[in-house]
């Protein structure tokens, strides 16, 4: 039961962008354990793809993104190219970073993708500092910023947050709430009731959602972005979702009851959910699975062509550093 | 005696230390399920939840929070993860842990044992592969340990869970798996080398993983007629000042290898104190990485890497 | 007009505390400024008074206290000598931490008192993990746990704060909320309603007073401090007070206006508060001055004993660094 | 030409780099009312609250907001307050500063000057007192400043907010005051080191305040007819080896002076690089503060100062 004035143009961009993030999720998957091309870990974002593309879809394109560990699939609905983000992942020259980040650091700042974090938490001032930037600047872009439940129990998120506000900065932070730090359950190390009384004790806009329904999602977003762009002030929202697989590919996820996930996969997959939406309102099933299946084409196309691409020059350990001062000492 | 490994043997001790003494505990990410890296296998089914203790994502509050209980009198494991996220608690560890005693005129001790496993492991990149183990040893108040086998990493976690100090205990990520014989009983005195290979012809000079690297230079020069002799610091502080300079006065030639960056490295400080207190026959060797930065790139990341073969290489100019 | 049931004992004792206070803080200034024996900073607390002779009057002797760079009366409050205290902040032998620590760290562990801190905000999660050392230890001592207004944008506040609501910590918060963080109005740089608001958003049992009424600090102080004896819970309390001088002795506050400060003193001094309410519960005149003038003549004498009294041995800088490894290298 | 303090010097600069670019902005905590130390006195006044911007107390953040604002294309100066706090945002610096151009294969820059009064400063304790000079120097990504006069205060401020690295950028804090002439136009090349006198003998390198000390104990030696070439590096990363080098291999003896731990200190890395590249006469010697804390009490504080007599010494010793 769709409402009448269902936009079905948006919802069809929406199962597109989930479908490619999964598809990209999928094969970085394959390249990791079939095809043993990725060394490094990486943190898949599957089951949490309703997130990056409602959250984006009401983002400009000069708008700035930064991201955490967990970052392919936002990097992705930034517009960044799926076969330069798969190269960065296997360590290639054409990588987003020039095989220099890996997954962890993945980037695209021709798309305003300004970074996924490596170190938890950590990207929550940054991204208040970059819309302070913009403050200074002053043009109209706005800045997402996007973390973990995990993340909420360090003090940059009090620090940036705090900072965000008192400066009144173009900045939304994004809580991406999937139940699990790591191995840990969230709520077992966090204490009250979480992300969003934290935000809001800060007197900022604060807003959740259901992070697996892609439309509130992109709803809730629209209009929070678009506050922001007026307001020039911060808000926040707390999307809750479900990590679907391990922490990390190789993680087996022991530590919680099989069908826990199961349960939750089969009951609340957003993908399967915006399916559902789309046939409600009238979508022909194969137009369904033909976005699946271009998707999937787009990421094995964009895996095949990684995998076949040259590794970076070894010199290139040596760019980038530093312009004053040289990285390389001859007498070492 | 017994086959361990590396990663088991530091949490055998840490097993046998906890049995002994009811203050001792650890805290950190994870530790439930055993610490990413195992070190922790089995511990909290053995002394239960308090003892070993899951964390918030607060590198900064695990870190306070064990001092304040250590302030009181139990004796805490901390567990970094990444030797990386313990920048998170560098105010906590430098301006708090290393100087209360001294700053409260000698009322309060922290005996902590705070573990950063660092070092270069498959493509962590750049937020995920430090080793700063020359920063700890330029700070008063802090032991640092930097084991390289599993019989040291076993002495020695018994050790620093011993002491009253606060000791900086770097595991190397990369050796986890290593496997040595161990003697449970042999006995470990801070600041003593073990001196890996004899030689009489060149010193090599390293620690952590890198001390393996410099045992199979050691090796393959022996077998080409070059007598090094390889000393493995096993503590940065304190050093043995004294093993290493009477090996290097002896051998004349002096080679100090690390992982981690040249630049401003625990080697600087080996070679300095060395030339101030003996004469050599060559002008001694530093190797360690450049000043760049850890890339993704198996192939980049090989670039910054101290191999066996360059140490050997090193040796043999010196000798030449 | 005081309750017809009112504590006279208590009133007085606390009224001593705070004149004790008053007169060291005046007396440590006078070594600073007229004497010239103090080097270092040192952070006065006059006009916070209430505070610590309010809340530490609830507590045991072996209750654990930690506080900040403006500690003086915290640690007088506790039990320390002043003596002991005026030698440290001369840097003389006797001094509570041999002379070592100075006025920032204050320190006498024989009391409880675990030391002031130098670094805002850092003595936060320390204080929870003392209170998790006595939960592992398992006796019924509580900490108290003193930080600014200005403490509360640092992350260990958020961090230190989360830590002892999820591991169920002993510990009593204590915003001293004096409205400036050194020359800076707390208020421009603190989003949202400020301590309370953030310690609620933790779950944590909250409580406001009027930090200048030393009678209402006593009273919140000691329903907490039995509270959390009883349920090992951490507990927050917001006491709001105000600078009366300069953020350390040798700053005149040209930043804010005189007549701010002056105002503020003629109205809304504790100890004058705590004179009047006594006078009013009919004691003499005469008898509140004895205290006053008794307070004034001890710390006079241990100034006058401080002064006297020698330096530190040279080689004391050597011991206390840590067993393991000489400090002294004679090579430099 | 003209007079200037050291402090004031670096205000000067700044306010002349604020005036021709509208990039340039400062934030820390008080600087609004012109800063700890007075280094911001008058900014606000003529360049507004956006410019000069006060801070939370919120190390973490200030280093973080800033270098989001320097990813976007502003030239933030960072101001830390003493060197110590800077510790509370140690993982803004290291892991996220100094490595994201790196790490993000060069999509990146951090142009910002991080200020971080250092040193031993009338009794201000452990936690107010640090000089970690040499932990920076041992990151790749910083460039690292340690000006010792107005002259190089002046200059190397311009310098650093030219630059699109991040500096760290290392005042003394016990010379705010100092006057020196200074010449606004003199050119400053990162990495070269300022000769403070010239001589034959003994080669003395240092940097910061130390550089003072080691100019005045140089002149002592003069007096006495020991010629002692002072080199002040000015800069750690990048430092000047080739001068140091050049000097020590002509003089053939080599002294360096840090008021920072000997242990660790960047005092080894000159001795260790240069004994590697050049055959000296004598043994090299390093002074720096032992492995101990800093203390309150004033007597005590002096047991770890070094100062111009004892560098004069140690040359003495050195030439005898
Ligand atoms: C400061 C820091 N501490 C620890 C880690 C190790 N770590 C990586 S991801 C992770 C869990 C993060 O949980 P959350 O923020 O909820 O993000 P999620 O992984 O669920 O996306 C941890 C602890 C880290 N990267 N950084
Ligand atoms: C981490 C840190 N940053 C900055 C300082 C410098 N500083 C000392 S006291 C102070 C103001 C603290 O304000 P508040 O917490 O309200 O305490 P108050 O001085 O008002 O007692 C500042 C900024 C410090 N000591 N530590
Ligand atoms: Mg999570
Ligand atoms: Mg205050």
């Amino acid at each position: 039961m769709t409402q009448p004035n269902y936009d079905r143009t948006r919802g069809l961009a929406l199962l597109t962008m989930m479908e490619r993030i999964r598809a990209f999720e999928r094969q970085a998957e394959l390249a990791a354990t079939r095809d043993q091309l990725v060394l490094g870990a990486i943190h898949l974002s599957i089951g949490q793809e309703a997130c990056a593309a409602g959250i984006i879809a009401a983002l400009r394109r000069d708008d700035l993104l930064l991201s955490t560990h967990r970052g392919h699939g936002h990097t992705l609905a930034k517009g960044a190219d799926p076969t330069a983000m798969m190269e960065e992942l296997l360590g290639r020259a054409g990588g987003c970073c020039g095989g220099k980040g890996g997954s962890m650091h993945i980037a695209d700042f021709g798309v305003g993708m300004l970074g996924a974090n490596g170190v938890v938490s950590a990207n929550i001032p940054i991204g208040a500092g970059a819309a302070h930037g913009i403050k200074l600047l002053g043009d109209d872009r706005i800045v997402v910023d996007i973390f973990g439940d995990g993340a909420i129990n360090r003090g940059p998120f009090l620090e940036g947050l705090n900072w965000a506000a008192v400066f009144g900065l173009p900045v939304l932070f994004v809580c991406e709430d999937n139940e699990w730090s790591a191995t840990t359950r969230t709520s077992d190390m966090t204490a009250g009731e979480g992300a969003a009384a934290r935000a809001k004790s800060f007197g900022i806009r604060t807003e959740v959602v259901d992070g697996n329904d892609v439309e509130a999602v992109a709803d809730i977003a629209r209009d929070l972005v678009a506050a922001i762009r007026r307001d020039r002030q911060p808000a926040f929202l707390h999307a809750r979702t479900f990590r679907q697989g391990g922490h990390t590919y190789f993680d087996p996820a022991t530590y919680r009851a099989k069908e826990e996930a199961a349960a939750r996969i089969a009951s609340d997959d957003p993908i399967a959910r915006q399916r559902e939406i789309l046939l409600g309102a009238g979508v022909a099933e194969a137009d369904l699975d033909r976005i699946a299946s271009d998707a999937w084409a787009e990421m094995e196309a964009a895996l095949a062509a990684a995998a076949a691409a040259p590794f970076p020059e070894d010199g290139s350990v040596f760019a980038d550093v530093q312009d004053i001062g040289s990285p390389e000492l001859e007498a070492y | 005696m017994g086959v361990m490994t590396y990663g088991g043997a530091a949490l055998e001790a840490l097993r046998q230390a906890m049995a002994a003494d009811p203050t001792v505990w650890c805290v950190g990410e994870d530790l439930g399920r055993g610490g990413v890296f195992g070190q922790y296998k089995g511990l909290r089914e053995e002394f239960g939840p308090d003892r070993v203790s899951d964390a918030p994502i607060s590198e900064a509050a695990i870190m306070a929070a064990a001092f304040g209980a250590a302030m009181v009198g139990t004796r805490p494991v901390v567990e970094m993860r990444f030797a990386d996220f313990a920048l998170c608690a560098t105010d906590e560890l430098i301006n708090q842990i290393a100087k209360a005693r001294f700053m409260f005129g000698g009322q309060s001790r922290a005996p902590m044992v705070i573990r950063k496993p660092m070092g270069m492991w498959r493509s962590s990149a750049a937020q995920h592969s430090q080793s700063l183990e020359s920063w700890y040893a330029h700070i008063p108040g802090l032991v640092v340990a930097v084991p390289s086998t599993a019989q040291d990493n076993f002495s020695m976690m018994k050790a620093a869970i011993e002491a009253d100090d606060p000791v900086v205990y770097l595991e190397h990520k990369n050796i986890w798996a290593n496997e040595g014989e161990v003697d449970q009983a042999a006995p470990y005195q801070w600041g003593t080398a073990r001196v890996r290979l004899k030689g009489g012809d060149v010193t090599i000079v390293s620690w952590s993983d890198c001390a393996n690297r410099a045992e199979q230079a050691g090796r393959t020069l022996a077998a080409e007629g070059i007598g090094a002799e390889v000393i493995d610091l096993r503590s940065l502080w304190p050093w043995d000042r004294t093993a290493v300079i009477e090996s290097a006065a002896r051998t004349g030639r002096l080679l100090v290898a690390h992982e981690s960056v040249a630049v401003g490295g625990f080697g600087a400080e080996v070679v300095a104190t060395v030339v101030q207190e003996a004469d050599l026959k060559a002008r001694p060797r530093r190797i360690g990485a450049p000043r760049a930065l850890i890339p993704y790139a198996p192939n980049l990341e090989d670039q910054l890497r101290v191999t066996a073969d360059m140490i050997a290489d090193a040796a043999r100019e010196l000798c030449a």
